[in-house]
């Protein structure tokens, strides 16, 4: 499903003639009228190539800010369960703070305080969703870390950081890769919604969280232009959620399946 | 020796959980203010140029408008550098002085003591629905394992979950506020009842005020933003309920309680709600958090009254004393309830009591 | 053997795996006598525990599959609704399980737990069923009763929770109570304990026990009729004399000699058996012991039969060896143990 | 022949971070010598410190204080290299044979880690170890492609056999290596370790609360009790008559598989005290039918009552020789 | 629904009840001499009344608290002859002292009744006086030091707006939060961020107006204006947003008025940036201002053929359309003429409102001419701060409006051209070019004309002159502030709304 939406954002923009970005003067055409399936927009572009090219940028922060989060979250969890003291105490506290202020918030403060665009997205969502992916990783890791292999690994001179990588992270990775298909789904709804509040992907690119909020003034006159691109980040953080879900259930061991 | 070291083991028990946790609260926030402080002074745009270009920006000369500008900076202490601006942004901070407004000069507490209540009663609103809404359904899925119930309760929630709350919002107002006009769609009360705050918890007020008839009118305004924000976390809920009875049922105590003969009823309630309720009471005071994340967007959507409210028009204003005040409340708010959460979880589960 | 008190009859349990299903119980016909202690003693996974716990249904479930008749006051407690089995359970047949720590609820005081059993199968007050919790607590020999039935489990040692247990399980002084395994995470003092209060129950209450074990020291210190169990089957049966004293099947006779014991003479090299015991969901038609055992024959491949054929009165057992090979497989045994 | 002692350890302590601030001290002031070749058997209750002795010995758990020599060289504080160097002369069996086997990893990757990390052995000469060692072990050259979950937990056990002894250890800490496994396949592994330590030499520390196996495979046993050893002496002495209240109800309350059974059971009264907070005196003198005021005000030393056996009691239960006191 | 013509609302207007204008924002801080948000200014003008008053029928000063004035020949003495018996709303009565005291807070920085960063609007003019004097009660003397025809018209402004001297004395710098004037309502509670509640006055000079309540609600998201104001939680407003005219005005329950189009949409360009006059002209040549009114403005526009003067206002000249006429042609034959094919040129716009959409059609124009366009969208509080930035990366082109605040040309092309003013130098740069100091006296030559015709016809003439030569400010279109009001909502004011005037004391629900 995640899968469909990938291909979709990434062969969809093949299969439609519409430039997304091509002002014209036919503009708010119903559902299909001539030559556009889905009809066009309040600048008479086509809304079935802004919803297929839409996908990408959202697509892009997403996974970008969810990477980032996975990388940030995930090694400094992975230090502070293994290492533990007073490196977890430190990363800890500062996760904390992190976490002791809504996400949402963070992101705000984060993006207007560098500027709207994919970089500074990619930057907030990563460095809010950070905290809670380190948790978990923390939590795992501590888990880990006490297991038997890993006293053997030290017993038979593997290095601390080997330790870590080729010990350890196999075996965090299908709870860590459950979640962090989770935090996907968080990501594009935080990458829609600061879109939507015109802190995310500049116009005129087309994104489905800043087609939502252009498309809100024609709410009573062409509800579509609202309610296909929301639908599409529904539909996209549905399927992230499934995918996870179902990655949970098929990794984890107690699941009697 | 024994006597001293259990005296020193006792308090060395919950109290001192209590008060380890009560203490950390203003680390936190003097964390959170250097961060705020930070990120507001990182932000493009100041306060002083908009203020000096306001009104009448383009009758000014460029050069009045920046001495004008440079004049504000200095009331307003901006002139300062960064570390002095933040020594007397702390000190004002332990005397428990949030500062005022760059405009027009209300004092932060007033504002804060204004829209505080107001967000207070959204979000514990939105929370109660949302957690009446998710436990029943989280219990029901969880009972219902693997039939079309569950299934359907896990999508429901899994798509609730994921709702954008921005649209939620937007299309309530049109459905059960234009289309059907059920339901009032801005503000908090309406204006022809006037209302004189005292506690400005309205529901408290009609109380202490002997007012019964704003209790129906809050309520009406309550809804729609409750609800709206409610949505998504109920089908947060209804997921860790369903997962954590589902690790519950799965326990030892609960075929002992079966061994027992107890019925189903009486094991659900006895034995599985108390134990599978500690998860989920550490999810609700995460989820609190996000609640208050979407506070911003739903009061914005709703024009109603909050500290969300308070804060974005700070952002925009470029007004760093409400930023701040506005953040640290709403960071105190976010942690006080999670010092409570668990506190609560203290209270649900005896094995951490021990020292 | 005394007075039948339980009778099971061709008795399956099967698991619903991914890999199909799993037969944990293979058919077995067993009979409880009236105070008793019985021991079901066997390898991790030979179906001990699945075998009790489908005896008042704790195991039922979309994949479980119970076949078979266990009778008991004149019901088949394998087809019994659940309204019905819970009337038994904790009343007439009681179960004490082996991680006590798991076993009881944490969040509740372990003297509610009591008295909850009581108040589950009998009208009484609140007050009363605390007060009969705190008795019954004294009688399983908590030291300080009235301030253990206000601990919680987790505040409590090993030992004192297994006794918690004990007493949940006695509260109604059930007919029988199947003790899984109550002393495998205890010390070997504290298991002198419990062993101890298991038996004073038996000789003070007449409670029949069905013991679950694989500590075979264990089954020698009390247990009065010894049933042993191989990858879902009982494949001997007898007195504790009998079946520890004079072993007829092969595995019975490695599993024996194969214990290091603390007394006798030191041995340089244990009797081992051979291989491990089967896991998997497809198991052979005939002896399940076969493909470890020495002394195999053709006869080994048709479905093994629980019957009388050497040794004692009461001895049963489903080796196909006749009487000079087991002799051999004996001799075999005490070779290596010089 | 005179036996040279191969690991020492003085006065060791170790201790954790218990809960809210309290410190357990699960090893307290250990002075304890295992001889070249020889296997000692560590017994007691549970949560008496056995593991984090053992732990502590071979350095996966960092000792609190005190020190522990090898070969007469103090290793307590060595870092890096050179102790890398020396750790592959430490090695250790565990009790969990699912736990202490990643479940991601191959056998032959498992067993070859150490050597390639601890002795900088070269792949193929690695390679060629490691099959050998599978073959000692009785699981076959062939098992080395496949992974844990694979094995049964006799075999599991036998894997982490291997390993231990890859880099060729001279001191190996086995801590209940087989008290997860079935009687029957426990016998096995015990087999296959009394083979190794005579075919290799190996000194072992042989951690167990079965008595039964400890008498089976140890030269001489040390009884641990709240962090401390209360009692050393050789196996038949013990087995024949302990010398400390605790060794005796220890041993009596093994139950006997025998036709009749024990009749001087010595029945235990009381818990296990917390290790947070041990009784003052003699630590065991709670639970001793045998204690007297002194016991509860003066903690006792170990001594040494007999040649080769020492015991920490005021009282001990053998006649003492040579001293008065 | 939209508005009927003019008068068939007559009959007996309704008394009582509460209405409820929507406002862009409030901080509760309502003081002519602290510009904070539109809304609080919409506030000052219900509570406080100035000495003239422009009604919006007309754009002529009319009296209010003066009753005449006198202008002397050298047009620096104004002699006001102040209304007896009006009082204020803490029962005191006007006179010359409360105009003397409520002036000089926005010329002295230094009077105690100041708040900190208190703006001071009016200030402008105090630059320009020599004197101002009260010889008795009902008398009050400005001097001026020199010339300024404009005087009048902004004596209406908010800025110079009276406010009870006993009440100054009284709250001093708190006066923003008990502000005390002549007008018809009267100041009753106000939460920041919230609203602001207003009371009618009894005695106000024309009597009490219809309605007992005025509460001036911040709404800020635009979809819940539409639907507050189609719900009823909103009386009235002119914050509508454009795209949902055309929904409003098929809608009964409401009603849309054809409100004047009083404000100048247009880009800037930065002429350091974009040096040479072909491009500028080119860019001017290639907007297609006929979709911007369609589809940025939904028709809540005209094109601008008045070049910066609105239709409304006295020098309106319709002769220079041509100034703001679109030929793709000819801008892509100019942008190949200077070499600018395929240069980059960016584009920044606030990002509420009209602005981003209006970005997007000038980008594709632009695009159409064989430019390279970037765009960037602003948070609107950034906005005019990124256009004081002329290092700012986006400084080429930047799309911006300018509302009237009283309806005179020396408000349009005197700001916008003046080389000094904001407009001038900070964001256009049109101080650096040859000529351009010329235009501070020609606009001040212009300004001060007595005769109507002959003032239009100078501003015509520097208009022409100013975008020909120099063409750093491309006129969009003339817009309006749509004003919306429930059915029910009669006798209101809406022209003068459209410019944020908020003049209440007729109106009925
Ligand atoms: N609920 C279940 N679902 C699937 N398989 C099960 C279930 N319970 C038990 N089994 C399987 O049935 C077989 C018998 O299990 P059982 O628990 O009866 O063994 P046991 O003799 O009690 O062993 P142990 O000594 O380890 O307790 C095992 O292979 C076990 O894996
Ligand atoms: N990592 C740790 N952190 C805190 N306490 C620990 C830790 N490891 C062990 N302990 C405590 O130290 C004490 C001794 O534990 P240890 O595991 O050494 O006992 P043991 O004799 O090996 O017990 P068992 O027979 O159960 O394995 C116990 O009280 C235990 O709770
Ligand atoms: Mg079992
Ligand atoms: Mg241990
Ligand atoms: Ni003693």
């Amino acid at each position: 499903m995640v899968g469909f939406f990938v291909l979709a954002a990434i062969v969809g923009p093949l299969l439609v003639s519409g430039d997304p970005t091509r002002n014209t003067n036919d503009t708010l055409l119903p559902m299909g009228a001539a030559g556009h399936l889905l009809g066009t927009d309040d600048l008479g572009r086509d809304e079935l190539a802004r919803l297929l090219y839409g996908a990408r940028p959202l697509l892009m922060v997403a996974f970008l800010s969810t990477a980032l989060a996975a990388v940030l979250g995930i090694g400094a969890g992975l230090m502070a369960g293994y290492l533990g003291g007073k490196v977890e105490w430190l990363i800890m506290r500062l996760m904390d703070l992190a976490l002791a202020f809504p996400s949402m918030l963070l992101i705000i403060l984060i993006v207007s305080a560098w500027q709207p665009g994919v970089s500074s997205l990619v930057a907030g969502i990563g460095v809010a969703l950070a905290p809670g992916l380190a948790r978990l990783a923390r939590a795992l890791a501590a888990r880990e870390a006490g297991r038997d292999y890993v006293l053997a690994a030290k017993l038979g001179g593997t290095r601390g950081p080997r330790i870590l990588v080729q010990e350890m992270l196999p075996n965090l990775a299908g709870p860590m890769l459950a979640q962090v298909v989770m935090t996907l789904s968080v990501a594009a709804g935080f990458a829609a919604g600061l879109s939507y509040l015109g802190l995310g992907i500049q116009p005129p690119t087309p994104d489905w969280g800043y087609m939502v909020q252009a498309g809100q003034e024609f709410l009573y006159t062409a509800p579509r232009l609202v309610v296909l691109p929301a639908a599409a980040t529904l539909l996209f953080v549905v399927a992230c959620n499934f995918v996870g879900d179902d990655l949970r259930d098929a990794l984890d061991p107690r699941a009697n399946r | 020796m024994t006597a001293a070291t259990s005296t020193l083991t006792r308090l060395r028990g919950t109290p001192w959980l209590v008060l380890k946790r009560l203490a950390a609260v203003p680390l936190v926030l003097l964390g959170l203010s250097t961060m705020v402080f930070i990120a507001m002074r990182l932000l493009p745009g100041s306060p002083a140029t908009s203020l000096a270009a306001g009104g009448t920006g383009g009758n000014q000369s460029a050069a009045e408008i920046t001495e004008n500008a440079e004049k504000i900076n200095a009331a307003l202490g901006l002139d300062k550098s960064l570390p002095d601006q933040y020594f007397s942004f702390l000190g004002d901070l332990f005397t428990l002085n949030l500062g005022s407004s760059f405009y027009g000069g209300n004092s932060i507490t007033g504002l804060l003591g204004d829209s505080l209540p107001a967000t207070i009663e959204l979000t514990v609103a939105a929370m109660l629905i949302a957690v009446l809404l998710g436990m029943v359904t989280g219990i029901v899925a969880a009972l219902r394992k693997d039939t079309w119930i569950d299934t359907t309760t896990r999508a429901i929630g899994t798509v609730s979950f994921s709702l954008p709350w921005f649209a939620l919002g937007v299309l309530s107002i049109v459905v059960f506020g234009v289309w059907l006009r059920w339901l009032p769609v801005i503000g908090r009360l309406p204006n022809e009842l006037d209302y004189q705050p005292f506690t400005n918890f309205v529901l408290l007020d009609a109380v202490l005020q002997d007012r019964p008839e704003l209790i129906l009118p809050w309520l009406e305004h309550l809804l729609l933003p409750a609800v709206t924000l409610a949505l998504s976390m109920a089908g947060f809920i209804t997921r860790i309920v369903r997962a954590s009875v589902l690790e519950v049922l799965g326990d030892d105590f609960v075929r002992t309680a079966r061994m027992k003969g107890l019925s189903s009823g009486a094991i659900l309630r006895r034995h599985v709600l108390r134990n599978s309720s500690l998860p989920i009471v550490t999810v609700l005071g995460l989820q609190f958090g996000s609640l208050l994340g979407g506070s911003v967007i739903t009061e914005t959507v709703f024009s109603y009254p909050g500290v969300g409210n308070l804060l974005v028009n700070g952002i925009l204003q470029r007004d760093y004393p409400i930023v701040q005040g506005a953040a640290l409340a709403i960071a105190l708010l976010f942690t006080l309830v999670n010092v409570a959460v668990d506190l609560l979880y203290l209270a649900l589960d005896p094995r951490l009591r021990k020292a | 053997m005394s007075e039948a008190l339980l009778e099971i009859r061709g008795l399956t349990v099967g698991f619903d795996v991914p890999g199909g299903r799993l037969p944990a119980v293979a058919g077995i016909d067993l009979t409880l006598g009236k105070g008793e202690i019985l021991a079901l003693v066997g390898e991790s996974g030979s179906g001990k525990s699945a075998l009790s716990m489908s005896l008042v249904g704790l195991n039922r479930g979309p994949r479980t599959h119970i076949g078979g008749e266990v009778l008991f006051g004149g019901r088949n407690l394998v087809t019994t609704g659940e309204k019905e089995l819970r009337e038994v359970r904790g009343k007439d047949i009681a179960v004490v399980f082996q991680d006590a720590l798991a076993a009881l609820n944490p969040t509740q005081r372990v003297g509610d737990q009591v008295a909850e059993m009581i108040r589950t199968h009998r009208k009484i007050s609140r007050g009363d069923a605390s007060k009969r919790a705190v008795e019954l607590l004294g009688e399983v020999g908590i030291a300080n009763p009235a301030q253990t039935a206000r601990s919680y489990p987790h505040q409590l040692s090993g030992g004192m929770r297994q006794r918690v247990m004990i007493a949940i399980g006695l509260a109604n002084d059930p007919a029988v109570l199947i003790a899984d395994e109550p002393t495998t995470a205890l010390d070997v003092t504290i298991q002198a304990q419990v062993l101890r209060l298991l038996k004073k129950l038996q000789t003070e209450h007449g409670t029949t026990i069905v013991l679950i074990t694989h500590d075979l020291g264990v089954v020698a210190e009390v247990a009065d009729r010894v049933a042993v169990m191989y990858a879902g089957r009982i494949i001997e049966q007898g007195t504790r004399d009998e079946v520890l004293f004079d072993p007829q099947h092969p595995y019975t006779m490695g599993l024996l000699s194969s214990v290091p014991r603390v007394d006798g003479p030191a041995v340089a090299r244990l009797p081992a058996i051979a291989g491990s015991p089967l896991t998997g969901v497809t198991r052979p038609e005939g002896c399940a012991f076969a493909p470890r055992c020495t002394f195999v024959h053709d006869a080994c491949l048709s479905p093994p039969v629980l019957k009388k054929r050497y040794g004692g009165p009461a001895h049963l057992d489903a080796c196909v060896l006749d009487e000079t090979e087991r002799a051999r497989a004996r001799g075999a045994l005490e070779e290596v143990a010089p | 022949m005179k036996p040279t002692p191969l690991m020492e350890i003085e006065s060791l302590r170790v201790e954790f971070a218990g809960s809210a601030g309290r410190r357990v001290r699960a090893v307290r002031d250990v002075d304890l010598t295992i001889y070249e070749g020889e296997t000692l058997g560590l017994v007691g209750e549970s949560g008496c410190g056995k593991s984090t002795l053992g732990r502590a010995m071979v350095r996966v758990t960092e000792p609190t204080g005190g020190a522990i020599r090898y070969l007469g060289k103090d290793i307590t504080k060595l870092r890096g290299t050179v102790f890398r160097k020396i750790r592959a002369d430490l090695q250790m069996v565990f009790q969990d044979p699912f736990g202490s086997l990643n479940p991601r990893r191959s056998i032959a990757d498992i067993v070859a880690e150490p050597l390639l990390r601890a002795r900088g052995t070269g792949k193929d000469e690695a390679r060629k170890i490691v099959d050998d060692l599978l073959d000692q072990v009785g699981l076959g050259r062939e098992a080395g492609t496949r992974k844990p979950h694979e094995f049964s937990g006799g075999q599991r056990q036998r894997i982490g056999i291997a390993r231990a002894l890859a880099p060729s250890p001279r001191f190996v800490v086995a801590d209940e290596p087989v008290s997860a496994l079935d009687v029957s396949i426990q016998a096995q592994v015990i087999n296959l370790l009394s083979d190794l330590i005579r075919e290799r030499g190996l000194t072992m520390l042989f951690i167990s609360h079965d008595l039964g196996v400890v008498r089976h495979i140890a030269d001489r046993i040390a009884v641990m009790y709240l962090g401390q050893i209360i009692e050393v002496a050789s196996r038949d002495d013990f087995f024949a008559g302990p010398a400390h209240p605790y060794g005796e109800a220890l041993l009596s309350s093994v139950p006997a598989l025998s036709k009749q059974p024990r009749r001087d059971r010595i029945e235990l009264t009381g818990e296990l005290p917390d290790p947070a907070d041990p009784p003052a005196g003699c630590t065991f003198h709670t639970r001793c039918r045998y204690a007297t005021d002194v016991c509860r005000t003066d903690a006792p030393v170990l001594r040494e009552v007999q040649p080769g056996r020492e015991v920490r009691c005021h009282l001990p239960l053998i006649p003492v020789k040579g001293s008065t006191s | 629904g939209i508005a009927a013509e003019e008068g068939d609302a007559g009959g007996a207007a309704k008394t009582g009840g509460t209405l409820t204008l929507a406002i862009d924002g409030t901080s509760a801080v309502n003081d002519p001499a602290f510009y904070t948000t539109l809304g609080d200014w919409m506030v000052v003008d219900c509570i406080c009344r100035g000495l003239t008053f422009i009604s919006y029928d007309t754009t002529e000063p009319t009296p209010d608290l003066a009753e005449s004035w006198t202008m002397s020949d050298d047009g620096l003495v104004y002699t006001f002859k102040l209304r007896q018996g009006v009082t204020f709303h803490d029962g005191t009565t006007f006179s010359s002292a409360d105009v003397v005291a409520s002036f000089k807070r926005q010329f002295d920085e230094k009077d105690p009744t100041l708040p900190e960063g208190a703006s001071r609007p009016f200030n402008s003019v105090g630059k320009n006086l020599k004197e101002m004097t009260a010889p008795d009660a009902n008398t009050f003397v400005m001097t001026l030091l020199k010339p300024d025809r404009t005087l009048l018209g902004r004596l209406s402004d908010i800025g110079a707006r009276i406010i009870s001297k006993a009440a100054l004395e009284k709250y001093g710098k708190d006066i923003g939060k008990n502000l005390v004037g002549t007008g018809p309502f009267k100041f009753a509670s106000a939460t920041s961020g919230q609203n602001v509640t207003l009371t009618a006055f009894d005695a106000f000079r024309l009597g009490k107006p219809p309605i007992d309540r005025l509460v001036l609600q911040q709404v800020t998201d635009p979809s819940t204006i539409v639907s507050s104001l189609l719900s009823g939680d909103v009386s009235a407003t002119q914050f509508t947003p454009y795209s949902a005219l055309s929904q409003l005005k098929s809608d009964k329950s409401v009603t849309v008025y054809d409100t004047p189009k009083s404000f100048d949409a247009f880009i800037m360009m930065d002429v350091r940036r974009i040096p040479e006059l072909e491009v500028r002209q080119a860019i001017n040549l290639a907007i297609d201002r006929q979709a911007l009114i369609a589809q940025a403005f939904f028709g809540a526009a005209v094109l601008p053929d008045g070049y910066t003067i609105p239709s409304g206002q006295d020098a309106y000249d319709a002769s220079l359309a041509d100034l703001s006429k679109t030929d793709v042609a000819e801008a892509k034959r100019l942008i190949q003429a200077a070499g600018a094919t395929g240069r980059t040129v960016r584009l920044m716009a606030a990002s509420d409102s009209w602005h981003p959409k209006a970005a997007q059609i000038i980008a594709q124009n632009l695009t159409d001419i064989g430019l390279k366009v970037e765009t960037d969208s602003v948070d609107p509080a950034a906005y005019f701060n990124r256009l004081l930035a002329p290092d700012d990366k986006f400084h080429d082109l930047m799309i911006w409006e300018r509302n009237g605040y009283y309806p005179d040309a020396d408000d349009m092309i005197g700001s916008l051209a003046r080389p000094s003013g904001v407009y001038g130098d900070f964001i256009s740069g049109f101080n650096t070019l040859d000529g351009s100091a010329a235009y501070a006296d020609k606009l001040f030559e212009a300004k001060n004309i007595a005769d109507t015709a002959a003032r239009k016809a100078r501003y015509s003439e520097i208009q022409r002159e100013w975008a020909e030569k120099y063409m750093t400010l491309s006129m969009l279109v003339c817009a309006a502030n749509p004003v919306v009001s429930g059915a029910k909502v009669k006798n209101m004011n809406w022209k003068a709304l459209g410019s944020h005037r908020t003049y209440m004391e007729n109106a009925s629900v």
